[in-house]
């Protein structure tokens, strides 16, 4: 099974990387680029877990350590391989 | 918006919520004679805040002696400024960044070192060297490794990307941190003197512009209330207060404000700290003696629907206020612009002395600046000793059992994360970005060089807590002592200092009485010193559930080394060299590493100081060092004499070299060893030279001992231990980096 | 001999590198700037280490777009020599001057230390009149410098000689130990296939004087002008 | 309209941090995870293109800028907001 985590910038946090992105995108003559966030994609391959196994550990995982929920959001997606 | 803005009511209890007491309240309604609009309470809130106001700190800190002939600036400004000759001066301040770096540790810490560079540059002064003074709980608490990752990451990633060198620091793991570690950031910069600049409004009618990033809602209440109150679960709902840095856009600044500083197209300019657009505007009106008008509307925001509340509020990173000549806006916007960075006019000085902000065209602030400035509260907190204070005291050392194998002891010393390099730490910052880097991390005091001259500067930050524990006025003086003799030694006349005072709740009368206490001890000491105190930071409430951190004046000190070339590291160097120990070793076990590490305790009285031997050792090294006579000098302190030999031995960065030492006898021989009795020095000097060491030794009356000599491959202290320096050099290198990779599984916990 | 700095917005060492070249070298040199397209006539050009556009999104990645970019890829098509150092060197790669990229180190962790360098080859204008196997002391310091390529692209780079500097300990060899970063074939600094354009993570600029640790580095920069 | 673009580490290129994370997951009790690659998510605001448009100027911007292709793959979805 593959989890694949979606790692987020928080709305109201300044997200720097992004900033430059769209900035340099502007300069690479993209105008119709309103704004970038910039996050993390994660892709977690799991085996011998049941699908609502593999729901629950991942959450935590994402919640102990592949996100900082102090600045980050998250949510995944599981597909079967 | 055509809209009329409709404040949001104010009473009593909104007053407190904002952390204001109902004396507090009630003061501000007899200044404005009416109740205060929404935004005004949220600007006397942050403006008296103890962050901004110092109100339990501002009488105690006027004991500091904070003049001298090369001091030309004192407290009161962004940052000190010391003459160094030349056509140049130095500027510099340490400041915390304790709480926000507790709860999100690498973008507080990075936020951290971006706010003091700021205080630098602001001043016109290139910045050219930072340090970072951190406490962490012990290494055997949850958070703790992921706490000094963090922090570790975060100073680095923003000092490295802005090309400010990180050259020293110092850090402690102590179990008293474990619920409020410390994140003290110094920045040192260098200006000519016929072109520094201040924070002083000037010139009514001068445009008040507003340059760096955009304002967003970080940050609100984070600094100025954050750090003015306690940790408690509340804290969990401050985390929108959070802030992100932006190194890059703050290196961009620092390159266009040092452009815009050549030419002459400003009267006064500040970065928005704590309290943001407020404080900044404030300060400047303040110590002009002048007016704000803020327009703001015309403050660039990053999102929508920001409140005028939230503008003066905000504490969002890299940004700066300055107030232009009239006239030289375009110049201003230009070339802030080649930077790629907007500046625009958001307001203007003016003569009423009010600090006024408008929102299309509402008035919504309308306070006289005194009344936030010089005005503001300030209290004589009670003090009392703790009741335990004798008890603390008590250390019997019969009581002491002696250990059975004193090789193993000083293995289980070096390895200790207080003790074992900090190697794993200074690698992570780049220490030789601009070229001028001396002698780099790893020695007593960093030295690097100004220049154009011959002179060199030497940097230290110092504060053994434990000491300021048992006994608050002796460990600040020992914190003085000890920044200065680290110069000495490296052969820099100390001359001034810059301190970040961290204690607990001011309105716990324990807490208050440390603090008075530290006060005086820095006093004295650098009365008896000769030094000053040119800037600093006071951080209050450092307590979580309850419990304050040790008290933990940080001291970074700041010295001059006449011929950079004839800087001394700690070191030895050369087979056959003489090893000296200059000072006497007496039994003073308290408040010693060896008595935590290998006892368990923390007790006893902390070793006794001298200052008028202090300062004859301090300037016998000093001169020795510019004569050229040391080939080493190392300070002798945690983990006493076992301890700074072993160093001498392995601390060099690419080799380590033996000795063999025979010690003293009379004493008890972990006494003998690790005793932390101050003034003591550990030179190696080559045998010819051997004479005019004692003969100045004996002028000064200061006692001298002949230990031994440098050379071959072993430590080898007669009849207590012998190791191969090599295996002595790895365990004490990697200690620290397998004390945290063994925990590294924690996660964020 | 006239030598050009480029300041790109982010540039650390680029006042290092001017220092070093024109005070502690005695050489000329000019300024210059990324928005600009003149290169005033140099005979060299060193893209200098920082932190382009604060390495967001990728180390170096915004800089190829910076309008001296044009005007250097020129220079170096007709043969001019260019160095890149640390930042330098990631901007070259990005800008496909260089073969082959630079990621994260294997610790993670950003590194500042003095390591030792062994030259491969002395076909390069930076390299001319060292031997081959020479050894060199300089500081490191990048968060990301572990040199990757693919299988096919390493093996074009071994087999021209396009390896210019390799990480090996104080007695010359290579070992997993003395690669700092996890570089691949402990690769420190390669050459495009003309040789004249060079990159390396560690610093020549930082080791050019005694006081500062050694001078090493000097010779990339006082070789280059004899060869030239 | 919203570009959702991924960019991941091509198979044969190291990828040090997502090796990391493996490690850190097994230390802290997740034995079930294989393997882990850790890549980049961009969210791209768009505005004024059609889709066909938006298809053509993102996959663009990927080449040029957003992802390095000698060591990075990517893919892209549009969203209409
Ligand atoms: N402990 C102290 N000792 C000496 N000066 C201090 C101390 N604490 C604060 N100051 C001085 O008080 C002024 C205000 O400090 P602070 O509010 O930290 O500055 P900033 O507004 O730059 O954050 C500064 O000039 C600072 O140097
Ligand atoms: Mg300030």
């Amino acid at each position: 099974m593959l989890a694949k985590v979606y790692v987020t910038p928080k709305k109201a946090i300044l997200d720097p990387q992004g900033k430059a992105i769209a900035h340099s995108l502007h300069a690479l003559d993209y105008p119709e680029v309103v704004d970038v966030r910039m996050g993390k994609y994660l892709e977690v391959r799991l085996t011998g877990l049941s699908r609502a196994q593999a729901e629950q550990r991942v959450e935590e995982m994402c919640r102990r350590l592949l996100a900082n929920l102090v600045i980050e959001d998250f949510r995944f997606e599981l597909v079967e391989e | 918006m055509n809209t009329a803005h409709r404040s949001l009511p104010v009473t009593l209890q909104v007053a407190q919520e904002h952390g204001l007491t109902a004396e507090e309240y009630q003061r501000l309604m007899q200044i404005l004679g009416r109740t205060p609009t929404f935004e005004e309470l949220g600007v006397f809130s942050v403006m008296w805040s103890e962050h901004c106001s110092y109100k339990s700190s501002r009488r105690l800190l006027r004991q500091l002696p904070t003049s001298g002939p090369q001091i030309l600036q004192g407290p009161g400004e962004n940052a000190g400024i010391v003459e160094v000759g030349d056509g140049l001066a130095v500027v510099f301040k340490i400041e915390s960044h304790n709480h926000p770096s507790f709860i999100e540790p690498y973008h507080g810490a990075a936020t951290g070192v971006g706010g003091i560079l700021r205080d630098i540059f602001t001043m016109g002064a290139r910045p050219i060297a930072s340090l970072n003074s951190l406490r962490f709980g012990s290494l055997d608490h949850p958070r703790t490794p992921y706490l000094v990752k963090g922090v570790v990451a975060g100073i680095g990633g923003y000092g490295n990307c802005v090309g400010v060198p990180t050259v020293g620091g110092e850090v402690y793991f102590d179990a008293g941190y474990n619920g409020n570690i410390l994140v003290n950031a110094f920045t040192l910069g260098v200006v000519r003197t016929d072109r520094i600049f201040r924070a002083r409004a000037a010139g009514a009618g001068n445009p008040v512009m507003y340059v760096g990033s955009r304002t967003g809602r970080d940050g609100i209440h984070g600094a100025s209330l954050l750090a003015s109150r306690e940790f408690d679960a509340r804290s969990e709902e401050l985390r929108p207060a959070v802030q992100v840095g932006d190194p890059f856009t703050e290196k961009l600044l620092i390159e266009a404000c040092l452009e815009l500083m050549q030419r002459d197209l400003i009267v006064a300019i500040q970065d928005m700290g704590a309290a943001g657009l407020t404080s900044s505007a404030v300060e400047m009106a303040g110590r002009g003696g002048m007016g704000i008008l803020l327009q703001l509307e015309a403050v660039p925001t990053r999102e929508e629907g920001i409140t005028p509340y939230e503008l003066l509020l905000s504490e969002s990173q890299e940004r700066m206020l300055l107030i232009a000549k009239a006239g030289c806006e375009e110049e201003v916007r230009a070339i802030f612009s080649r930077w790629d960075l907007e500046a625009c006019v958001i307001g203007r000085v003016t003569d009423d002395g009010l600090f006024r902000a408008c929102w299309h065209g509402q008035e919504v602030v309308r306070i006289p600046v005194s009344a936030l400035t010089q005005d503001a509260p300030a209290y004589e907190r009670p003090a009392t000793p703790p009741a335990d204070l004798a008890a603390r005291h008590r250390l019997d050392l019969t009581d002491l059992p002696s250990p059975s194998d004193y090789g193993e002891v000083l293995v289980q010393l070096l390895t200790s994360p207080n003790l074992a390099s900090k190697e794993w730490i200074y690698r992570q910052y780049d220490f030789l970005v601009g070229s001028n880097t001396v002698v780099q991390p790893g020695s007593d005091a960093a030295i690097i060089r100004l220049k154009g001259t011959r002179k060199g500067i030497g940097l230290s930050v110092d504060c053994n807590s434990r000491y300021c524990l048992l006994d608050p006025y002796r460990g600040a003086q020992i914190a003085v002592a000890e920044a200065a003799r680290n110069l000495a030694v490296s052969g820099a006349r100390p001359l001034a200092l810059s301190d970040c005072l961290n204690f607990g709740n001011p309105e716990k009368p324990e807490v208050m009485w440390q603090f008075q206490q530290t006060i005086a001890g820095m006093r004295d000491a650098c009365l008896a010193l000769d030094l000053a105190v040119v800037s600093g930071n006071v951080s209050f409430y450092n307590e979580t559930e309850g419990r304050a951190i040790p008290p933990t004046p940080t001291v970074a000190m700041v010295g001059i080394v006449p011929d950079v070339t004839r800087h001394v590291t700690q070191w030895f160097k050369q087979e056959g060299d003489i090893i000296v120990l200059l000072g006497e070793t007496k039994a003073e076990l308290g408040g010693s590493e060896y008595l935590a590490v290998v006892h368990g305790r923390v007790a006893g009285a902390p070793p006794a100081l001298d200052l008028s031997q202090e300062k004859r050792l301090q300037e016998l090294c000093f001169t020795a060092a510019q004569e050229g006579l040391l080939a080493s000098a190392h300070d002798v302190a945690e983990g006493g004499l076992a301890i700074a030999l072993a160093e001498a031995c392995i601390s060099h960065p690419d080799k380590a070299i033996g000795a063999r030492v025979r010690l003293p006898g009379g004493l008890r021989p972990d006494v003998l060893l690790f005793s932390e009795s101050q003034s003591r020095v550990l030179v190696s000097v080559p045998p010819a030279v051997l004479p005019r060491l004692q003969a100045r030794a004996r002028a000064a009356a200061l006692p001298l001992f002949i230990l031994g000599e440098v050379g071959g491959s072993e430590l080898e202290v007669q009849g207590y231990y012998r190791f191969p320096v090599a295996m002595l050099q790895h365990a004490w290198r990697t200690a620290l980096a397998r004390r945290l990779e063994a925990v590294s599984a924690s996660g964020t916990a | 001999m006239k030598w050009g700095v480029v300041t790109f917005p982010g540039s650390c060492d680029d006042r290092d590198t001017l220092y070093c070249l024109e005070t502690v070298l005695g050489q000329q040199v000019v300024a210059l700037w990324h928005k600009d397209r003149d290169l005033q006539g140099v005979d060299a050009i060193v893209l200098p280490g920082g932190f382009f556009y604060g390495d967001y999104l990728r180390c170096g990645a915004l800089a190829r777009f910076s309008p001296i970019m044009q005007s250097v890829y020129e220079f170096a098509q007709a043969g001019g020599p260019v160095l890149g150092i640390c930042n330098g060197f990631q901007i070259l790669c990005e800008a496909g001057l260089l073969p082959g990229a630079l990621v994260r180190n294997r610790s993670l962790s950003f590194i500042c230390d003095w390591v030792w360098i062994r030259v491969e080859t002395p076909r390069t204008p930076f390299t001319a009149a060292c031997r081959t196997g020479e050894i060199l002391r300089l500081p490191i310091k990048h968060g990301e410098g572990c040199y990757v390529a693919d299988a096919a692209t390493l093996r074009t780079l071994e087999d021209n000689g396009q390896v210019v500097f390799r990480y090996v300990d104080a007695a010359g060899q290579t070992s997993e130990t003395a690669n700092p970063n996890g570089s691949l074939h402990n690769i420190a600094g390669v050459a495009n296939a003309r040789g004249n354009v060079v990159g390396l993570m560690p610093h020549p600029e930082h080791a050019v004087e005694p006081l500062l640790g050694g001078e090493d580095g000097s010779k990339l920069f006082r070789l280059a002008c004899a060869a030239l």
